[in-house]
């Protein structure tokens, strides 16, 4: 098992490309979204059934070295569109087909 | 003003079903229509009446009468976002104001659709080339809105450039305007033929569909009017008033370059009517300075009500005033 | 009895992907009606069932035999939980008692529909006034359920006091009822005229959307069949035999008030059905002390299949040896 | 980055509402919801393919200072309708967009 | 060769929709369809030939013409993939050879779908059990594909063993063949009085659908075709030339048993198209050590539009030309 | 607050099945699996959008002693199909209807 660092945000669909854009900058190519979450922001309530806002999820897992190079190319985006970025510790367990994260 | 016009439209299935929507959150029932459902239901109605008028544009040619149509859309595409600026700036920011001016300049295609339907119920003609109008009447308000932000924020930081290739792609190739141009053409190029194999699912279909996103619409409309407060009476008033000076202003340009009562009710209402799916998903990305909930809830839970309840029976009772 | 009944009902495309859908299950298909698709499937059928039962209620107008039908159907509605209640206490404590109790009370819309097009099928005429009969058995279970457990389960902490106006919403509210209400006020507003334009959504589409809901409920009653070892024997035996008693005392009503033989086929329908959907959320909510696999899986599993397939020919069958 | 606790109730999908009024009773009034998430716990396996039962994820990122009223509110909810809860911790990226968590 | 077969084949709507779908990912347009709105439509594709070809089945019966056709298909299906496998050992390593050869031995419903809408528009007849060589068609080459990697990849370590009645289930049961067959049988047993209640739904909502689903194939093979710079020219070239051997090989077979035309050319479809949905998945299941993209890629950006744009109409002109 | 452990697993819905009988396997019969994510790994962009790969979100909180075990009978799985495990840290805030987990 390898310590890893799990990134994850919460934000508009509508940053979704940006998000992503911004971890493959940092170097983070692997990445798993879980599209149309719903909330509740400073933007206030976010959820299909309300209007055509929805909400994605994304997770990255990577190295605990390349984090500080993630935040610094999302938060341009998290400072301009909002949501809500977490960064928490975690261990990998590596198999055989995980190249290096 | 004629009342039985406002009950004719009202004893309609879809707007019933749209107050039935309404209905269900006043009340708090579970209803609910989950997604992608509605997507279906609007990616189903946009191919319809996309498809649908590009066989009758390849019936009627292009003449005279289309070019007139098509100018006068452009135009008011162009000089709503301009006018409600100024009016918005009046108590709103620059952000903001551009915004909503940008919402109530593109046009909602389900307004549309109810007032055609309408319209086939009264017996009254229409031409299908209007839907060409509405599809260029969606995207210009867009532009206009940014230019307008551009005009009068100050000391924007870099960050805040706009990307103008993704903004006119925004503006030009989202998918209601996509889905709608494209399936117009492809009507223009499979004609009768097309639509003859078609026309079981794309016409038959087409006003129950229409009724389940109805439906749909009242529950999203209703759940918005709580935003209403914090919205303030200077916004609702304006969701109002201003549909009807748009519509009034179409009116007369209409009058004026000789459209049928019909096309003239379709045009009044893309004039009156504010979009709440493209131009909110471009001004969120373009301008997030502006609050979405300020020109969201506005266009949802007041002017498209309006205009479905009252609106389009109004703006056909003036037609039929001034043609008379 | 009369095999060929069982057959001409079998022999049906709805019923028969009714046992597609278990079979893909015995077998392990991986076959599957992904969310929300049998939502929409289920909207669909209520806002047509609904919809025409308005239209037709606006027809026939309400005269004697209508109230004589709605109010047996609210008699069995609320006696039907009572009765079972006190069997279901011989094996069950108070809580699952009361919650089966409900289950059975209320009444399932599918198998309604399809006894629907099973006389359709026989050209057996119906009224159009039984959808109401449909929507009044929903809701009055779930209120005698909850008073039952009031009154015989004891010293209940003060969490586990009932919120009655949650109650009475999930009772009256629910998005089944409701929509199946709202459908059929909005049929009798518009009456021919509504469903002129409504009818190839509303009526040409029917068997199809009910032969795929019913492909789902196969998939989905036959999943819940291995829920069945737990639910044990009893509970086995009395979703076989409490339908056929309640179709019993529905019939005796039905000839008693002088129903037609299309009429009280419904009403026994009604009357011996449970319901998976709308009671088993409300008990979830305000009896969580039950076990709902013990009141789905007997309801979905057992009942249903056993209706769909043998309960509607055999009472049918049970109808015309009495009118005989 | 600050600290912050991550809370995290998987349950059937009609306690929602009760668990939504317990985070905001608690003073925490954003959050996300994950709908229909399928399970298996103690009241069997919950899926929209077995019946109509369906469980929510709901995500709420908070002050560590709110978490035990968070969880004096919810545990009744817990009690009565089953599901489970867990605490987490985390590093948050505020961003110029967030107002105090 | 003769265009206007081409053209009248591109100027169908649910072609002319399959390009749109492609032209809104290269103009980077955000349409999309969500799911499960795509599977809802497969699922209806399915159900509705599958129940169409048993309704026919039982109509013209079982005789000499069926049986010639469905041994010449379980031929087909088992021949393809040995003698591709062999073409692509040349260039690829046994398992990826053997999944693509599974992948091409096997067929591609739509494009059936495609080439018979085709067919009905050209007034050529064709026979309704044809859907059961499709049928036929799916699975065999899955089984043939695992029996090539077994004898052609050495040392296996136990962790590779393949699961046999997984392998089974997955090549016979999986959803799209187990739909098929049971709305096939279903149709069968249910014959002439199931199709007159099920054909506004089964029939008139067909080609809509058919458009729907190729807008949405439009999407999702443009969305592939960046994968082709990793997949590389041999395998572009497989992915255009081996469909048109397969046809070529299917051409002759049809012509020596005697085949109508339009059969013929559904046949020739069958033996041209790939699969893109069961067996990838069956291959993902059971030979994990081959590359998804390859054999995605080359079914789903190549062959299934080269299929459906040049495909459809070239053979129909080599069995034009055969048979005059 | 009982001390947990969190596994995670995002992998090929074709895993599912297997992952599940894993968990099982190793003792651990409560899970939620959040369906139809989408992401990129080592075996490329996998979404509904793409064509019909999906990924699914196991997400399992058990014992910390139960831990190697899952590891133990996951591992041949994400060996041969890919995938990605984690492990963290969480508190469980156990109600009344908690068994044992
Ligand atoms: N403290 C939080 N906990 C959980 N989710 C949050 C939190 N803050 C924001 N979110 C999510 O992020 C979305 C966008 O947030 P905002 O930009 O603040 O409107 C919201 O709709 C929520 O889904
Ligand atoms: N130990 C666990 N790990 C992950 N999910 C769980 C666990 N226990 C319960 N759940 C989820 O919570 C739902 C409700 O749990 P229960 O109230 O135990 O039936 C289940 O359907 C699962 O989705
Ligand atoms: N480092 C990572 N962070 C987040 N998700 C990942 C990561 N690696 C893989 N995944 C997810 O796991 C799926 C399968 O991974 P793979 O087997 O590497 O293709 C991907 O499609 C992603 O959804
Ligand atoms: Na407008
Ligand atoms: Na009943
Ligand atoms: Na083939």
């Amino acid at each position: 098992m390898y310590p890893v660092k799990r990134i994850e945000i919460i934000s508009d669909s509508i940053e979704l490309n940006k998000i992503i854009a911004g971890l493959k900058q940092a170097g983070v190519a692997k990445y798993t979204v879980i599209r149309n979450v719903e909330g509740n922001g400073i933007k206030g309530t976010t959820s299909h059934e309300v209007d055509m806002m929805e909400n994605d999820y994304v997770i990255a897992i990577c190295a605990p070295e390349q984090v500080d190079r993630v935040i610094e190319h999302l938060r341009p985006v998290l400072n301009r569109f909002g949501g809500v970025c977490l960064i928490s510790d975690a261990m990998e367990v590596r198999s055989i087909q995980c190249s290096a994260t | 003003m004629n009342t039985s016009l406002i009950l004719s439209n009202i004893l309609n299935p879809p707007v019933l079903f749209f107050f039935l929507g309404m209905l269900a959150i006043f009340v708090k029932s579970d209803l609910e229509i989950p997604a992608p459902l509605p997507k279906l239901f609007s990616l189903y109605l946009l191919f319809a009446i996309g498809f649908k008028g590009g066989v009758e544009l390849v019936k009627s040619g292009v003449d005279q009468a289309v070019i007139l149509t098509i100018l006068a859309s452009i135009l008011m595409a162009c000089v709503v976002p301009l006018y409600t600026f100024f009016i918005l700036r009046l108590k709103l920011d620059a952000y903001n104001a551009a915004a909503i001016a940008a919402t109530y300049g593109s046009i909602s295609a389900v307004t549309f659709i109810t007032a055609g339907s309408f319209l086939q119920q009264l017996d009254i003609a229409f031409d299908g080339y209007m839907v060409a109008a509405l599809a260029l009447m969606e995207s210009p308000a867009i532009i206009v809105g940014l230019i307008l932000v551009k005009l009068f924020t100050a000391n924007q930081s870099e960050s805040q450039e706009f990307n103008w290739s993704e903004v006119l792609r925004e503006a030009f190739l989202n998918s209601s305007v996509f889905l709608l141009v494209g399936s117009l053409l492809i009507g223009v190029l499979t004609g009768e033929h097309g639509w003859e194999v078609l026309k079981p699912f794309s016409q038959d279909m087409f006003y129950g569909v229409l009724t389940f996103f109805l439906l749909d619409m009242g529950l999203v409309a209703a759940r918005r009017i709580k935003d209403l407060e914090k919205t303030g009476i200077f916004l609702i008033g304006f969701a109002i008033l201003i549909p009807i000076l748009n519509a009034g202003i179409g009116l007369l340009i209409a009058k004026l370059i000789g459209m049928s009562q019909g096309d003239s009710l379709l045009f009044c209402v893309l004039c009156a009517s504010a979009s709440y799916i493209a131009v909110p998903a471009a001004m969120r990305l373009t301008v997030p300075e502006a609050n979405p909930s300020l020109y969201v809830s506005t266009a949802l839970a007041v002017t498209f009500p309006f205009n479905i309840i009252i609106g389009i029976p109004l703006y056909l009772y003036g037609i039929n005033f001034f043609w008379s």
